[in-house]
C-alpha cells in the first residue's frame, strides 16, 4: 500500500468529524477511535481505502464485533465513572456530488438532502410573509435535548437520515420556513445527528486548520495558509536548498516546508531517493520547539538527517574546534571495551554532545552559506536579520513573517538603506472564500481576520567602492 | 541541472541569468563574455560579470558623465521570472499560483495538468517543485514560444520534469499519444504517456469543457485536486455546475487579495511647531508695521514740515495704511525686510523625503494601482477508487501486527 | 426635534439616551428619575445622570466589593443606534449606509424611498440627513415594530420626516393612497402622497419585481440614483437584467469593504538581550556543572577513604555523570541553584501588554472576525424627462442676460 | 427653472468627455464651451434639460449659427496660431439601457452598439484559435492616423457612429476577432470619435473625481469617496451642528460637508428656509486654503455666512475683547460723515479686521463647545487633538482621516490612554467597483490604492475621582 495515497497502518491522519471540527489520529492496527457524541470506529475498517475518503459509523453490529472505546474528553474522571462510546462498523459513503466544502457557518454541508437544494430557487419576498421573525429553535422545536439524546440512543443502529427525518416530523412550523431556511435548518441538525467522517491525509493546511480550530491562533503567530504559500514559493523552498529558518510556531512552518521539498516519504523513498534538502532552524531558547513534527509522518530518522537546530548563541558565538577537541578524549576500542555499563552510557551521551558541537561548528563555518532565509520570530527584525544576512549567498531570498505589518516596515527601511538587500518589499496576501453554492454565490459573510505580513528581500553583494581615480581602459 | 533548478553560486559563461535593473525592468541574458548589456545609462559587459557571485552589483562609469551606474545579476528563480514579464501579457501572479500549489499540496509527488501553458509562468513554479508537469497550450505560436523557452531554460531536457503539449484540450482530452505535437520524447514500445495526474490545473475560457476529460488521465486510487481559473463570475457559475455533474466534491470557491505596500516617512510637523512658526511670522508683521508706522509718521513729520494742512483724523488709527504711495524719500530708506527666520517644515524649499534635518514617522502606503482582481479560483477534489485490495489489507495487517510496533515515538 | 436631530447638551428627564457599557454592549434607555439602569456590576440611578452633560461618565460602587463600575452616557445617533443592535439582526452597517448616502449625494434635497426597512438602522441615518424618507415594509410585525420606534425616536411625530407604510412594494408598487397602512396622516382633501423621489434603496430579495414599479412615484425633471443591495451576485445579475429593461442607465455595482483595527503593542525583544539571556543561562550551568564536579569529587574522596578501590577511568571525563545517586552527605550539603537572573523578556511571568517594565512597538491588528461580506451594491440612475420647457427657457435667458452679471467671482 | 435639477445659467456644472475625463465648466449666458478633440457647443443649446443629461454635437449647421470657439489648450500660443474649434449643437441624445458606468480600461461604454453586446455569449476557446496573438491594432488597421483625422474633418457632420462604421470597414481582421473583443476594440474607437458628452450636475463625488483624474491626489490627502462618506456618517454632520473643522485638502472636505448639510441652495431657499448649521475651518497658515470652493454653486454670501476660519494661532492664543477693544475705536456717523473716500476706505478695512478679531473672541470663547471635530490634517495628531478635544462637547463625534494607518494608529494609543475620549476606533474603508456587464461580471482588475484610513472616537467627560472614603446611601 501507497501510505501516500492509501490510508495506511501506523499514519497519522487527520479526521473530519460532522461538526466540522477536527482531529489528529494516529491509526495503530487493530485499535478504535473515539469521536465523542459521533460515535467510534475501528481502525482496520478504514485502512486501505483512498485517503480523503468518507466514512459513516453503522450500528448494526453482528455478534462477537461489540465494543466500547474510551472517550478521550472523560479521562478524567474516575475509571468506572467514564462514559464509554459504543464502537460502530466504519463504512465507506461513496460521495454524492453536492457537498461544497464551505459555506457560512457550515451551514450548507448538505448531501443527502440534495433534493431539497435542488429544488431551491430564489425566494421572494412571498414566501417570507408568515414567518415568525423572532421563531428561534429552541421554541418552535417539539423534542425536548433530552427527547433527542434518548432517541440518539434508541436509534443508535439506524442512519443519521432517519434521526433527521424523526427530528422533522416533530417540528411545527417546517413547512412555514422557506426552503432556503429548510436546508439551512437540516444542515444544523445534520451535523448534530451525524454519524460521518472524512479520513484527510496529514498535511500542513489540515495541520493548520486543525491548530486554528483549537484556538492556536496565537501560537502560530496568526499565520494563513495563503502567507505560507506565499512564504514557501517566494522563499524558493526546492528539494536541494539548505535553508536557515527561524521558526516560532513550534514546528508548524518547518513542517510545510518540509511537505514542499520532500513531499510524503516513504521508508522505500528513503533508501532510493536522494533527498539533498536540509533545514537548518535557529532558536532562541536552550532547545528547539518543533513539537507540531510529532504529527507528522516523517520518521524520526528522516527528521534528524534533514532537520537540525542550533541555539542563537552557538550560532553567533561558536565554539573553535580546538575548544571542542580539548573538552573531549576519544576513547579507543579497547578503552571502550574496558568500561562498565554505566560508564559506558555516559559516554555515550558525552559522544552525542560532542558531534552536535561538531555539527555546530560545521554550520557556522565562515564560508558556509545558505540558500535561503525564512524568518518568522517575535525578536526585533532590524537587528536579526542584517546579522544573520551575512550568512545568506547572493541572489537568494530573505523572506520574513509578523503578525503586525508595523514591524516589517521598520525592517524593510533598515534593509532599504543598506546595500546588501536588494528591494524589499511589503506584502500582504488574504484568501477570500465563497459559499460556493450554485444560485447562492457570495464571499463568506465572516471570516477570521488577520493572517500576517511579508517582507521578501534579496540577498546581494554590493560592487566595490568605486576607485576616486579611475583609469580609462584604453 | 537547470538554471532555474541548481542554486548556483558563480556567474558562468553560457548561464541564464535576470539582470535586475529596477522593480519594473528585469531582462533574462545569456551570459556570453563577448556580449554586452545595454541600458540607456551605458552598456555592461558580460564579462564583468563572469566569476562573481550571482547577486553581485556590477558598476560602470556612464557615458559621458562622471557618475555610475549599478545593476545586479541574478539567479533566475520562477518568481523572479514572473516579475521580468511584460505586464501586459495574461500571467497567473505570485499571490495566486504559490496559493494554488500550497492548496494542491504541490511537491515531490505531484504530477500536474496545467493548461493552457499560456505565458509559461506559472509552469516554472510548478516545475521548481513537482514530480512532473504536463503542460498544455491551444494556441500553435504560444505553444512554440513556450517549448522553446523551457527548453533553454533547461526544464524539458536538463531537469526531464515538465512535458508541453499543443493541444485544444477543450476538445481532445489530456491523453498524449505517439505522433502528438509535444515535447515528449516517446520510447520504442510506448505508445503514449501515462499522466496519473494528482493536481489539475485549468487557466481556460470553458474550463467546463475540458472536465469530462480528465477522469481517464487522473490517478485512480487517490484523492485528485483541481483548481479552475477564471475570471468572471459567471464562468465560476458554469464550472461548479460541471464539477458537480462529473462527480467532483468538495467544491470550494475563493479569491486571493494581495496588496503590495511601499514603506515612506511623514515628516513629524508638531501643532507646537506651527505655533511657533505663525508667532514669528505675526511678531515680524507686527515688526513690519511698527516699522512702517514709524516711517509713516516720519514722512508725514517731513511733510509736516512742508505742508501747513493738519490732518483730521486720529493717525493711530489709519497707521496700515501703508497700500497709499509714500514719498520717494521714504521709499528708498525703507529697509530690506527680514524674511521670517523659523521654519521648522521647510516650507518653501523642497524637502527630501527622510531628511535629517527633520523628524519622519515611519508609514506604509499601498501601491497606487493595485490589482484588485485576478480571477476566481474554484477548487474541487475526486477520488475515482471507492474499494479496497481486502487481499492487501490482510497482507498488511499481519505484516504490520507481526512486527515489534513500528511505532516511532 | 427629535431625540437624533438636536445636538443636546444636557441629560434631561424623558430623553433617549443610550447607555455606553462596552463596545460590544450599548443599551437604549428613557431617562426617569425613578428607574435604574441595571447591570450585572450593579445599578445605575438615573438621577445620577440626569442634569450632567451628554457624554458623562456615571461611576458606582459595585455590589459587595469596593471596587467602582461605570458607564458613559451617550445622546443616540444613527452610528451609536446601529452598534447598539443586535448583531442577529439584519442590519446596514455604516461603511455601506454612509457610501450609498454619499452615491446618491443624500442631502437636504434628497426624498428617498427605502424598502424594506428592516431593523431601522439605516432609516435614521437617512432621516438624519434628508428631506423626506419613505421607508416601506412588507412585514406586518417588522412594520408596527419599526413605526413603533420611529415614533419613540422622533422621527414621524417631531422631525416629521419619516413616513413608514406597511406594504409589499414588489406586488403594490410605491404609491401610498389614503386607507393604506401608512404612518402618514393625510389631510382632508389629500388622496395620496406625491413621493417625487430622487433616491431608492432597495433591500429586497427580488428588486427585478419592485423596478417596474418605480416609474410612477420618481421625480420627473432630475436625475434619479438607485441602490440595489444583494447578497448573492445572481441577483446582482438579475437586477442588471432589470435596470437595463426598466430603462436605468450608469449601471455599476460595487462591494464595500471595510474593517477595524485594534490598537496593541508588541514587545521589543532585541537579538542582543535573547543573548545575553542564553550567556547568563549558560554560565549558570557551566556553574552548576562545576560546582556538581566539586561536591562529586568530593564526594569520591570522601569514599575513597573508606573504599580502597580506584576508579578506572579519568574523572575528567565522566564528571558530569550527575545523575547517579550520590551519597545522602553529598545531597543534603547541596545548595539551592540561584535561578537565572537575567529575563529581559519577563518570561516565566504574565506580562500586561504595555508594561512599562519592558519595551514596545505599537501595532494595529485587524479584528479577529472580519465582516468580509455584507451585499453588493448596484447603482444606477434614470432621468424621466428628455425635453426642455422652451417658453421658460426663453424667459429665463432674458432674465439672466439682462442681470448685471450674476457671476459671483 | 430649479437649478438644483435642471442645467442653469451661471451655474458650475461637470462635463463628462468620450474619454471619459472631466471637465468643470460654468454655463455663462450666450457663450461657447469647448471640448478640445471632440468639439466645441453652445451653452445656451444645454439650458433647461434635467442634470445629467447627455448630448451629442452635431455639425449639421445652419446659417448664420457657424461659430468657432477658442481651445484653452491653445491658449498659450500666439493668438493667430491657435486652433480654433468649431461649434457645433449640442442635441440631447436618448439614453439607452445598455449603458453602465464602469468597466476596465473604460471600454465597456457602450450604447449604440448594444446589438453586439446583446450577442456577446461565452466565447470558449475555439473561437480564439485562429487569432493572431501578436496583432496589435495600428498593424491590422488600414487607415492610418492622418487619414482618420482627415476623415474626421470631412465627415464632421456626421454622427460618430459613421465614423466608425467607416472604420470597421476598413479594419482588416474585425471579423477575425471575438464578439468581446470586437466590442472592446467598437468602444476604444468610439470614445476616439464620438462627439457626445454628458452635464453632471456638480457634487462632490465628481469634483473629487475631477481631481484624481487631474492628478491631485496628494493635494486631497488621497481621499477616497467611501472615506469621506465614513467621516460625514461618523460625523454625525447635519444641518443644525456646528462643527470644527481642519481641512488641508483645499476645501474638498469642507465642500462635502455643506452638500451633506445645505443640500443645493437656490437663491430662494436662502431667504426663505433657515440653516443653522456652521464650520468653523481652523487652518495652519496664515489664510485659510478652501480654493476648491470657487467651483461649488454657493454664493460668496451664503459660504461667508456658514464657514468661518480661523488660524491655529488665533484659535489657541485669541486677543482678549479688551485688546481688540482698545486697538479699535468705533466711529459714530458723524466722525464717518467727515472722512474722505481714502479714508472712509481705510476705516473699512479697520472695521473689518475688528469684526475678524471679534469672531475669533466668539469662536474661542470658553463656553463654547463644537458638535464634532473633523480633522484631514497632517500635523502631528497626537499633540493636535488632546488639544482641541476639550473645545468639543461630550457625546459628540472625532474624527481624524489620515493617508497613514500608522499616524492614527499613534493617535488611537494616545487617545485610548485618555479617559476624555471614548472607545477610539481605527478603520478603513474600499469601494470595489465591478466591471458589471452581464455575463462578464467581475471585479475591475485594476484600482486605485489608497483611500486613507480613519479614526473615530467619541468625547466623553470622566467621572471625577472617586473620594477614598465615600458615605454609603442609608
Amino acid at each position: 500500500m501507497d501510505s501516500s495515497k492509501v490510508i495506511s497502518f501506523n499514519q497519522h491522519v487527520v479526521l473530519e468529524l460532522p461538526s466540522g471540527n477536527l482531529k489528529i489520529a494516529e491509526l495503530r492496527p487493530n485499535n478504535s477511535i473515539s469521536l465523542g457524541k459521533f460515535g467510534a470506529f475501528y481502525i482496520n475498517d478504514i485502512i486501505g481505502y483512498p485517503l480523503g475518503s468518507r466514512f459513516e459509523i453503522n450500528y448494526e453490529v453482528k455478534e462477537g464485533e461489540e465494543g466500547f472505546a474510551e472517550d478521550s474528553k472523560e479521562k478524567k474522571k474516575p475509571k468506572h465513572m467514564q462514559k464509554k462510546i459504543p464502537i460502530g462498523k466504519a463504512k465507506l459513503m461513496i460521495e454524492t456530488p453536492a457537498i461544497n466544502e464551505t459555506s457560512d457557518d457550515n451551514e450548507d454541508r448538505s448531501d443527502s438532502i440534495g433534493t431539497i437544494a435542488d429544488e431551491l430557487e430564489y425566494e421572494n419576498s412571498l414566501n417570507n410573509k408568515n414567518l415568525n421573525i423572532k421563531g428561534n429553535p429552541s421554541e418552535i422545536q417539539e423534542l425536548s435535548m433530552a427527547e433527542i439524546e434518548e432517541m440518539k440512543k434508541q436509534y443508535a443502529n439506524t442512519n443519521s437520515q432517519d434521526i433527521i427525518n424523526k427530528i422533522i416530523q416533530s417540528h411545527k412550523e417546517f413547512n412555514l420556513k422557506t426552503k432556503y431556511s429548510q436546508l439551512k435548518y437540516l444542515n444544523r441538525k445534520k451535523s448534530k445527528f451525524s454519524k460521518e467522517f472524512i479520513v484527510h491525509k496529514m498535511t500542513g493546511r489540515l495541520l493548520l486548520n486543525y491548530l486554528i480550530d483549537k484556538g492556536d491562533i496565537q501560537r502560530i503567530m496568526d499565520m494563513s495558509e495563503e502567507s505560507i504559500g506565499m512564504i514557501l514559493n517566494y522563499g524558493n523552498v526546492k528539494s536541494n536548498g539548505k535553508y536557515l529558518v527561524i521558526d516560532e510556531t513550534g514546528g508548524l512552518l518547518v513542517y510545510f516546508m518540509m511537505e514542499r521539498m520532500f513531499g510524503h516519504v516513504t521508508e522505500n523513498d528513503m533508501e532510493n531517493k536522494k533527498f539533498e534538502g536540509e533545514i537548518i532552524v535557529i532558536h532562541e531558547n536552550e532547545h528547539v520547539n518543533l513539537d507540531l513534527l510529532k504529527f507528522s509522518n516523517y520518521s524520526e530518522k528522516f527528521i534528524k538527517k534533514h532537520i537540525k537546530s542550533i541555539s542563537i548563541l552557538d550560532f553567533f558565538e561558536p565554539p573553535t574546534e580546538e575548544e571542542i577537541n580539548n573538552g573531549f578524549t576519544k576513547l579507543t576500542r579497547e578503552e571502550l571495551s574496558k568500561l562498565s555499563n554505566g560508564e559506558r552510557n555516559v559516554y555515550q551521551r558525552r559522544i552525542k554532545g560532542y558531534y552536535k558541537q561538531c555539527q555546530i561548528v560545521e554550520l557556522t563555518k565562515n564560508d558556509r552559506k545558505y540558500d535561503g532565509l525564512i524568518v518568522a520570530s517575535t525578536l526585533q527584525l532590524t537587528q536579526l536579520i542584517p546579522r544573520l544576512g551575512p550568512k545568506i549567498h547572493g541572489s537568494r531570498s530573505i523572506i520574513c513573517y509578523s503578525q503586525f505589518k508595523e514591524i516589517l516596515l521598520e525592517l524593510s527601511h533598515e534593509l532599504y538603506s543598506d546595500l546588501n538587500y536588494l528591494a524589499p518589499t511589503l506584502m500582504e496576501t488574504r484568501c477570500r472564500p465563497y459559499q460556493s453554492v450554485r444560485g447562492k454565490l457570495h464571499p463568506l459573510m465572516t471570516m477570521r481576520g488577520g493572517g500576517g505580513y511579508l517582507m521578501w528581500s534579496l540577498k546581494v553583494e554590493p560592487a566595490p567602492p568605486i576607485p576616486s581615480i579611475e583609469i580609462e581602459p584604453k | 541541472m537547470s538554471y532555474f533548478g541548481e542554486f548556483k553560486d558563480l556567474i558562468q559563461e553560457g548561464d541564464l541569468a535576470l539582470v535586475w535593473i529596477s522593480r519594473d525592468n528585469i531582462k533574462p541574458i545569456t551570459v556570453d563574455s563577448k556580449e554586452f548589456f545595454n541600458t540607456r545609462y551605458g552598456s555592461f559587459p558580460h564579462r564583468d560579470m563572469i566569476g562573481k557571485p550571482y547577486g553581485s552589483q556590477i558598476a560602470i562609469r556612464t557615458k559621458g558623465s562622471n557618475k555610475f551606474a549599478f545593476i545586479h545579476v541574478l539567479q533566475p528563480t520562477p518568481e523572479l521570472w514572473t516579475l521580468s514579464l511584460p505586464h501586459r501579457t495574461q500571467i497567473v501572479y505570485t499571490p495566486d499560483s504559490s496559493y494554488i500549489m500550497e492548496r494542491l499540496n504541490c511537491g515531490p509527488n505531484s504530477n500536474v495538468i496545467e493548461a493552457g501553458t499560456g505565458s509559461g509562468s506559472f509552469s516554472h513554479a510548478f516545475a521548481r517543485n513537482v514530480k512532473h508537469l504536463y503542460s498544455f497550450e491551444f494556441h500553435e505560436a504560444r505553444y512554440n514560444q513556450a517549448k522553446e523557452e523551457f527548453e533553454k531554460h533547461g526544464l524539458i531536457n536538463i531537469e526531464n520534469n515538465v512535458t508541453i503539449t499543443h493541444r485544444d484540450v477543450c476538445e481532445s482530452g489530456f491523453t498524449i499519444k505517439k505522433g502528438d505535437v509535444t515535447s515528449n520524447q516517446f520510447k520504442d514500445d510506448e505508445e503514449y504517456v501515462n499522466l496519473e495526474a494528482n493536481a489539475i490545473f485549468l487557466d481556460l475560457p470553458a474550463p467546463w469543457e475540458a472536465l469530462p476529460h480528465l477522469d481517464t488521465v487522473i490517478s485512480k486510487d487517490e484523492s485528485v485536486g483541481l483548481c479552475c481559473f477564471s475570471p468572471c463570475i459567471e464562468q465560476v457559475d458554469k464550472t461548479i455546475e460541471a464539477m458537480e455533474k462529473n462527480g467532483w466534491i468538495n467544491i470550494q470557491m475563493v479569491e486571493i487579495q494581495s496588496k503590495q505596500y511601499e514603506s515612506r516617512r511623514q515628516m513629524i510637523r508638531t501643532l507646537d511647531d506651527a505655533l511657533e512658526r505663525l508667532r514669528d511670522i505675526k511678531s515680524h508683521k507686527l515688526e513690519g508695521v511698527a516699522r512702517r508706522k514709524r516711517e509713516f509718521e516720519n514722512m508725514i513729520n517731513e511733510e509736516k514740515k512742508l505742508d501747513t494742512n493738519a490732518n483730521k483724523i486720529d493717525k493711530k488709527d489709519i497707521s496700515t495704511q501703508t497700500e497709499k504711495p509714500t514719498s520717494k524719500k521714504a521709499q528708498n530708506n525703507r529697509p530690506i525686510i527680514a524674511k521670517t527666520k523659523f521654519n521648522p517644515f521647510g516650507k518653501g524649499s523642497r524637502v527630501r523625503e527622510g531628511d535629517t534635518n527633520f523628524q519622519w514617522k515611519q508609514v506604509s502606503k499601498v501601491e497606487t494601482e493595485i490589482k484588485s482582481h485576478t480571477s476566481y479560483l474554484t477548487f474541487a477534489f475526486k477520488t475515482i477508487t471507492n474499494t479496497r485490495d481486502e487481499e492487501l489489507f490482510q497482507k498488511e495487517l499481519e505484516f504490520t501486527t507481526s512486527k515489534p510496533s513500528s511505532h516511532k515515538k
